[in-house]
């Protein structure tokens, strides 16, 4: 199976707490070009209606792990933005 | 092993998860739903959280800390609405010297704060609501680091 | 109050005995009875105690602690004939904030070791009995300064 | 009330634990001339029968608190002869 520069990639991309209400929705399904980065689907998604509310750099997480924003997203990837933690 | 629960956090079936005829030192800590907050008076609040990451995070701070001691660890932190009183988090950690069993339940509870995706919202005595932002200041939080830097926390 | 107790110490009881809204961490330590010993296999124990200044030096030793760290404090040692996994010494510390109320536990059980004058007798395996002197090298204590050293200790 | 030079005092020497037993018992009384400091009872006490089996400084208590062996005995005070502690 070919890979082409131009072949899209969907992620899952979820919202949580004060990020989802910012934003009106838990849930988002971006279709990204390969090699994508966390900040550049943060780019995206700070464009999107509420999306300004959000932090430039906020916590993200991959696949249920924690991520920098140089990271990149896959195919089928679930990525988290995560308000600041307030567990313990 | 779920490390989340939406059930009352009992203290001693915590300590006896833990405990063995071998290891004669518990370090226990547990973090209970305070009245106040930032200078405000809370009536109550709610856990929520990434459910499938918390778990995961709870499980490799877990493995860590049993990697760097020789302790047996138990953890559990609750979710959904609590009261004033009731126990948000609690940990537990049987070592066969006291230094071990300190060391890995600090470590614990400052990995919790810091790694796992868990949020808490305040219902104060004024009527308003707020989602608690412990890196914001005058937030009364204790040694969480900003949001900025956190990123990456667990990699 | 009394810091000595013949009857077995209640976890629970001990934790809600510092609890109030006020304070959301509570830092704790349970000492308990090990099957084992310097390489040999206990059976059981007795604490003895010179009670009435173990009494007052568990009274100063928390007293210290109030007037250093902003914490409530639950302190119980027991004495008379212990088996294995029974609780020897329970610790609770409850603080607004846990940086005190791990340091004030921490510093509970280290003076409790140091200063407090009580004896334990253990009953082994192979039928023989032995007072336990921690100041012994290959005793298997950690952190107890030696006989002499420890002379004034409380002064 | 005059005091003098040769006026004794009397205090208790408490024994406990593995001391009780070398000693044989727990409780001494003992007439010391006045201002008799610890070490100076510790080496009466050394003298009697089962004495040489405690250490040349133990612990010593004096009136429910720690005292080094230069401190000084009194009229009624009770001081206590303390093998290596073992609680916690």
């Amino acid at each position: 199976m070919a890979i082409t520069a131009d072949r899209h990639t969907t992620i899952r991309v979820l919202l949580f707490a004060s990020y989802a209400e910012r934003l009106g929705r838990e849930l988002l399904e971006l279709s990204v070009p390969p090699d994508t980065t966390v900040g550049q689907v943060l780019e995206l998604v700070r464009e999107m209606p509420g999306g300004d509310q959000l932090p430039r750099h906020p916590l993200c997480a991959l696949n249920l792990a924690h991520v920098g924003s140089d990271a990149r997203v896959g195919p089928g990837d679930e990525l988290a933005i995560l308000p600041p933690l307030a567990g313990g | 092993m779920p490390y989340l629960t939406d059930q009352p956090i009992d203290p001693s079936a915590l300590l006896q998860s833990v405990e063995s005829a071998e290891r004669g030192g518990l370090a226990c800590f547990f973090g209970v739903v305070r009245n106040h907050h930032a200078g405000r008076a809370v009536l109550r609040l709610e856990y929520s959280a990434y459910g499938a990451m918390a778990e995961a995070e709870c499980a490799r701070i877990v493995a860590e800390t049993l990697a760097r001691w020789p302790v047996a660890v138990a953890l559990r932190h609750r979710v959904g609405r609590l009261e004033i009183g009731d126990t948000a988090v609690g940990i537990a950690v049987a070592a066969a010297h006291r230094d071990a069993a300190f060391a890995a339940c600090r470590h614990v509870i400052e990995e919790v704060k810091r790694r796992v995706p868990i949020w808490k919202r305040e219902l104060y005595a004024d009527g308003t609501e707020e989602w608690v932002d412990p890196t914001r200041a005058g937030s009364g939080a204790e040694g969480q680091r900003g949001s900025e830097a956190a990123a990456g926390a667990g990699a």
